[in-house]
């Protein structure tokens, strides 16, 4: 029962990083409306959960079963978002009301 | 590390033996646990097989005329259906034979969560005195899929009730499945690899791993639907921006999955029976552990085909289509591995091996229909009728039913310490095969016809066909009837069975029937692969027994 | 929890085994990894009302765009902020407990609670100024003129105006429902966080509690993640 | 009693390719099914206990074996998979002659209505080998319109237009259900599907029938022209309900204050043509204007709704 004891350091650095993005992401979404805000937006949202998750959770520390279960979740998470969003974007295709 | 001293007061011997309610309400032994659910499931089954003789009946005529009202029929396959899957078969295998003999089969004293597991039958049980409430007061008349916006906008039965007790009862579903998991990675014994795990494990360990990502989908959905009836706020109804078929993606994302986490068990039992009973290791042991896997990796991509006709994309459903066929092939691999176990083998004809190899047949009948319906064009015609029926009754109760009894006639001698009777085995076995397929094979034929399910009335010409398969139906009863009677009797000798009557491996058989509290006395080692019969051996066993008898 | 087995020794540092585990280590792997499926189903919870997010958004984006705008972006920015630090102070319990110090653990957990609460209180504000301004979808729900005005003209036949005026209600539909799922989170974390530190203070637990703490550190900074993505969804469409 | 069907009628092309299809993947099924069950009998029977054979070394595993069984039911759902999909595409594949006819489900009857304008319930009559294309949609919840003889289906949505087509093949009567599970009488929202000789048909369109009243046509339209998303459940838009404004006066906002007009066929007709022109007091202006949307007799349809419930309670 080895715990890893991550460095306050470490944890003060991720804290103010995850500041910083926070600050990038507000200001972000006052670019000018041509800019791509929906993928800076979640860009930014997924490094952050990223930075959570492997020091906060310890992830980046711990055993590959860890790695794979929160890996997994959000692959499953993006299964269920990628096929249903496919079926309502190939609506449209064929010219035929319904298909 | 230094272990700490445990000082742990003599316990009683057999996990039986303690006979006081309060033993039981708060016991943490994943055994009587097992009980426990056994026992509720069983209700719930015939509370459910009540409703289906009562529907039965009612179609035995065109014309409506033994229940009162149309609603009277609606509300009854609704509560059949909602009872059936999320009451009984959902928990059955898993939650009886997964809690008992999971921790024995990988040589641990408990699941990794006692107490969770304790929770996860509490949890079960406030779910199903809901739904029993709702059938008293009331009922449901959506379907077991809720399909909206009939469920949220028009009906006018107690649905939020329902999606209450469907929300709890997945959460009892969660915690077995997490219990499982967890237990399977960090509590093996020394020695048990994950290629000596019996299959039975594996295929559980598959089962949980949908329960875990599957049904909190089917969680929120259900949220979903109760909300939009309370603040009438249109999630799913189209008069107010929302779109039904988002529903139907919600549902059968975890209701698709979910028909695996009925038949994956159902896998479990037949591979520990059939090479049991054929004294012979298991053939092609890899290969049914991973398709196990691979199953519960896949069936999270094929939901879209229970949707062909829903209006969804065309592209969506070839996708989906083109999918299930993959996922049928893991199901065919098993099929053959099974029916090669018996090549070369010293075949005894017990009980549990004649469930199984119904299972085999009614599943594999079950399953190629499956496979039409996953044609995109036959589904077109047969969606939504009785060929849905009978598939499905097929898998389920010629498949998952009859493995679940075959497992329960195999591992009684374990969890009761007693024998039941052989003949009236064998003879409730052939009942259920023969009543079955009466009642089912029929609505292959009524569902091609044309005649739609949940049907209350129906065209003159499909009476004769209806008419056999509440025939049919009747038989089915008296065989499920049966072997609740004699495992009952069977209880009131003195245990009988002796640690292994089978002669089988594993070892949930190397400790005494009934098992000790603790599961086991010493500490286990395995040094072993699973399945290690020969054949030979039992010839000559068999042969020597002959010979002892004769003289 | 400790009833099944008791220790000869009472060693403080020591966490008790309980009887159906072999070792120390495997207890604790035990616990981390079940809190990992756990919060694998929590996404999973999560992930059927994002799915219904993307799906509408990505077909009425005007409306979307339209709510988003009713949402306090400020607001929003200062709980972010708060939960951030919740999870700092949370991530430094967990620390302390691994290092024994129970006194430590006690105040860095009041201080994720307090942190909580705040989160809370804000998000109440909030609600009731959505509610007031009659965004809580349901039957008082009211499109503001300028907004109705607006998808009028993104619209180009009245069915298009009538589905997007729902769509305009759907947004906030989401918002409510995915806030006050989190929401739901955080009251339960909130609840644990005061029970564990009330039972650290009576040092209840064996071993300094880490595997208690530790557990419930993932499970806190899960729901923060959680937030981290909610609120560029929902707050940030412009 | 026993000359019971056992087969559905054929009555389109498409039920000949999906026959076809169907058998073929029966064979698939018959041949699976027997030989497992055939394999199971046998090795019962020869490795049966105390049967003498040679049982040494019996395989646990065969490489070859599993690539076999892999491969084979690999390729044959591969053909069956193109082989439907084909069958399922050319329904989507409407010839560009089809009459369309428009149908609209509602809690428990089928509306449909001819391109030449007559209309009906629950039966459906069509010349026969004139291809037939189905504009589909539901005023409540979903039904599923069916034909087993033409082996068709499709499930019919409200606030969404679904199609289906089919060329009748056979003179006949055929039955129609609703599919999909859809409340109280689900299960008599059925009718028939009459295929007759294209003179027959001709007669029969010429004929005056007894199809829904004008009112009711105003009612589908009614809702097909979403007025009832904002005129009925009012949830997201302030509407006026409907029900009894007719004949009575209506305050219309004007820039000093509130007049009155009283509301007759031509006030209803300006309401949807011109809504700006006349707002009721207390609305806002949000009605868009049906100006070149509705056809003439359409718009008489609705009016004549509007009229027929014009002794209703306005409900709360
Ligand atoms: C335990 C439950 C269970 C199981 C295991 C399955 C397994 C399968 N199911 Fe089934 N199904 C249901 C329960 C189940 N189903 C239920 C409850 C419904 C209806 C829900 C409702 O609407 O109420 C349904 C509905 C349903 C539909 C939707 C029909 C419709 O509503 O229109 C479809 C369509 O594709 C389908 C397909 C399949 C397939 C391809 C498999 C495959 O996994 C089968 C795989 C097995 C085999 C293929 C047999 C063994 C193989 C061989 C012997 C070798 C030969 C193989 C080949 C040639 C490939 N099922
Ligand atoms: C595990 C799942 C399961 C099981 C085991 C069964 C078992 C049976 N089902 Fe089930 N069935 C479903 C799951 C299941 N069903 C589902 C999901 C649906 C779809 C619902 C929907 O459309 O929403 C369905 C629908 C369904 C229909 C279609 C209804 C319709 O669409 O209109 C029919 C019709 O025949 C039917 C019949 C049967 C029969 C005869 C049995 C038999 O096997 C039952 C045998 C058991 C008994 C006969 C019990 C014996 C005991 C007694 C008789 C004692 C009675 C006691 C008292 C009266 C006190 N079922
Ligand atoms: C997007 C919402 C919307 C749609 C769609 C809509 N209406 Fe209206 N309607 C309104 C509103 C708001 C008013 C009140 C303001 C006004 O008079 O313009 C109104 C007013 C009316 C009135 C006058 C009511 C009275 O009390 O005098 C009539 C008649 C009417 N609508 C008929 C229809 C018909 C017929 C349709 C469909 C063909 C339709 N509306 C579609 C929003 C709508
Ligand atoms: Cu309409 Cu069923
Ligand atoms: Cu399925």
């Amino acid at each position: 029962m080895t715990h890893h004891i991550i460095a306050v350091r470490t944890y003060l650095i991720i804290y103010f990083a995850l500041i910083a993005f926070l600050f990038a992401t507000v200001g972000a979404s006052f670019l000018p409306s041509t800019a791509p805000h929906l993928l800076i937006a979640m860009t930014i949202a997924t490094i952050k959960a990223v930075l959570i998750i492997l020091f906060f959770m310890h992830v980046y520390y711990s055993n590959r079963l860890t790695w794979i279960v929160a890996v997994a979740s959000l692959l499953w998470l993006t299964l269920l978002l990628a096929f249903t969003l496919a079926d309502y974007f190939s609506r449209g295709w064929l010219d035929i009301p319904g298909k | 590390m230094s272990v700490p001293a445990v000082v742990v007061e003599d316990p009683p011997e057999d996990y039986l033996q303690e006979h006081t309610l309060k033993s039981w309400l708060l016991t943490t032994d994943h055994k009587r646990v097992g009980i426990l659910y056994m026992i509720s499931v069983t209700v719930f089954f015939f509370v459910g097989g009540a409703a289906a003789t009562l529907m039965r009946l009612e179609l035995m005529t065109p014309r409506g005329d033994v229940l009162a009202t149309p609603d009277a029929y609606n509300r009854l396959f609704t509560m059949h259906g909602v009872i059936m899957i999320f009451f009984f078969l959902i928990p059955a295998i898993p939650a009886v034979l997964g809690n008992f003999l999971l921790p024995l089969m990988i040589g641990a004293r408990d699941l990794a969560f006692p107490k969770l597991n304790l929770m996860s039958w509490y949890v079960y049980i406030i779910g199903g005195m809901i739904g029993i409430w709702i059938m008293v007061f009331g009922g449901v008349d959506t379907g077991w899929t809720f399909y909206t916006p009939f469920s949220t906008m028009f009906s006018n039965t107690m649905v939020v009730t329902a999606a209450v007790a469907v929300f709890i009862t997945g959460f009892s579903s969660i915690l077995t499945g997490l219990n499982f998991v967890v237990t399977v990675h960090t509590m093996r014994a020394p020695g048990m690899t994950w290629f000596r795990l019996p299959l039975f494990v594996w295929s559980h360990y598959a089962t949980s791993l949908i329960m875990i990502l599957g049904t909190p989908v089917l969680a929120i959905s259900v949220v979903l639907i109760a909300l939009e009836r309370i603040f009438g706020v249109g999630i799913f109804d189209p008069a107010l921006g929302g779109d039904p078929i988002l529903f139907q993606h919600l549902f059968w994302f975890y209701s698709h999955p979910a028909v695996y986490i009925m038949v994956l068990p159902g896998f479990a039992v037949v591979s520990e029976i059939i090479p049991c009973f054929a004294r012979r290791p298991i053939f092609g042991y890899k290969f049914i552990a991973f398709s196990s896997v691979a199953i519960a990796i896949f069936s999270f991509l094929v939901w879209g085909h229970h949707m062909f006709v829903s209006g969804q994309s065309m592209y969506a459903g070839m996708i989906f289509s083109i999918l299930s066929f993959l996922v049928a092939i893991p199901s065919a691999i098993k099929v053959f591995n099974w029916t090669a176990t018996l090549y070369k083998g010293s075949i005894r004809l017990d009980t549990p091996m004649l469930y199984a190899l119904g299972f085999i047949g009614l599943f594999t009948m079950g399953g190629l229909t499956g496979l039409m319906l996953a044609s995109l064009a036959i589904d077109v015609h047969v969606h939504d009728t009785y060929f849905i029926v009978a598939h499905f009754h097929y898998i389920m109760v010629g498949g998952t039913v009859m493995a679940y009894l075959g497992g329960v006639h195999f591992w009684w001698p374990k969890i009761s310490g007693r024998m039941y009777p052989e003949f009236w085995g064998k003879l409730s076995a052939m009942l259920v095969f023969v009543g079955f397929n009466l009642t089912f094979f029929p609505q292959f034929l009524l569902g091609y016809l044309g005649m739609p399910r949940r049907y209350f009335e129906y065209r003159p010409e499909f009476q004769v066909l209806n008419v056999m398969s509440t025939a049919g139906a009747s038989i089915l009863a008296i065989g499920y009837v049966m072997p609740l009677v004699y495992m009952l009797l069977s209880l009131r000798k003195p245990p009988n069975a002796g640690p292994n009557p089978w002669g089988a491996t594993g070892l949930e058989w190397q400790v005494e029937s009934p098992p000790p509290v603790h599961n086991f006395h010493d500490p286990v080692v395995v040094t072993c692969d699973p399945y290690m019969y020969s054949p030979e051996e039992a010839e000559r066993d068999y042969a020597h027994d002959q010979h002892v008898r004769n003289a | 929890m400790h009833t099944t087995s008791t220790s000869a020794t009472l060693d403080d540092d020591q966490p008790l085994l309980m009887s159906h585990f072999d070792d120390l280590e495997q207890q604790h792997d035990a616990s981390n990894l079940g809190m990992w499926f756990f919060l694998a189903t929590e996404v999973m919870f999560f992930s059927g009302m994002l799915a219904a997010y993307a799906i509408y958004r990505s077909l009425s984006p005007e409306a979307f765009h339209l709510g988003s705008r009713h949402m306090h972006l400020w607001l929003g920015f200062a709980n972010t902020l708060v939960l951030l630090t919740s999870s700092l102070t949370m991530a430094l319990g967990v620390r302390a407990s691994q290092l024994g110090r129970r006194n430590q653990v006690v105040w860095y957990l009041l201080a994720t609670a307090v942190l909580g609460i705040a989160f809370l209180g804000v998000k109440a504000v909030e609600y009731t100024k959505e509610i007031n301004h009659h965004l809580f979808p349901g039957k008082h729900f009211v499109v503001p003129a300028d907004d109705a005005e607006a998808l009028m003209k993104v619209s180009a036949t009245p069915e298009e105006l009538h589905l997007n005026l729902g769509r305009f209600q759907m947004m906030f539909v989401l918002y409510f429902c995915l806030t006050a799922v989190h929401a739901f989170h955080m009251i339960v974390g909130i609840v644990i966080v005061l029970i564990m530190a009330e039972l650290m203070r009576r040092k209840w637990f064996s071993g300094h509690g880490t595997t208690q703490i530790e557990v419930l550190g993932l499970y806190w900074h899960f729901v923060d993640v959680v937030w981290v993505f909610l609120y560029p969804l929902l707050y940030l469409i412009d | 009693m026993w000359d019971f069907p056992l087969f559905p009628e054929q009555a389109s092309a498409n039920a000949e390719k999906l026959d076809a299809l169907m058998l073929f993947e029966l064979g698939v099924l018959v041949f699976f099914t027997t030989l497992i069950c055939v394999l199971i009998l046998f090795f019962c029977a020869r490795y049966r206990r105390g049967v003498r054979v040679d049982r040494s070394n019996p395989p646990t595993h065969g490489r070859l074996m599993e690539a076999i069984w892999i491969i084979i039911p690999f390729i044959i759902s591969a053909v069956m998979f193109v082989w439907a999909t084909q069958v399922f595409y050319d329904l989507y594949q409407p010839p560009p002659d089809a009459a369309e006819i428009s149908v609209v489900g509602k809690q428990w009857m089928w509306y449909l209505q001819h391109p030449q304008g007559r209309s009906e319930t629950n039966d459906l009559h069509v010349p026969l080998g004139q291809a037939v294309k189905l504009n589909m949609t539901s005023q409540d919840v979903i039904h599923s319109f069916f034909i087993p003889a033409m082996r068709i289906k499709q499930d019919v949505l409200p606030g969404r237009y679904t199609s289906l087509w089919f060329q009748p093949t056979k003179v006949g009567k055929y039955d129609i259900f609703c599919a999909e599970y859809c409340g109280t009488n689900h299960s008599i929202m059925t009718g028939y599907l009459h295929v007759m000789e294209p003179a027959d048909y001709e007669k029969w369109l010429a004929a005056e029938g007894v199809g829904p009243s004008r009112a009711e046509e105003g009612e589908r339209l009614f809702v097909q022209h979403h007025c009832a998303g904002c005129h009925r459940e009012s949830q997201t838009v302030h509407a006026p309900r409907l029900e009894g404004v007719y004949g009575k006066p209506v305050p219309i906002q004007t820039d000093s204050g509130v007049r009155f007009a009283t509301a007759d066929d031509r006030y209803i007709r300006d309401s949807i043509l011109l809504p700006k022109s006349e707002v009721v007091a207390g609305y806002e202006p949000l009605m868009p204007s049906y100006k070149d949307q509705i056809s003439e007799p359409d718009l008489l349809k609705i009016i004549a709704y509007i009229k027929s419930i014009a002794n209703r309670e306005t409900s709360p």
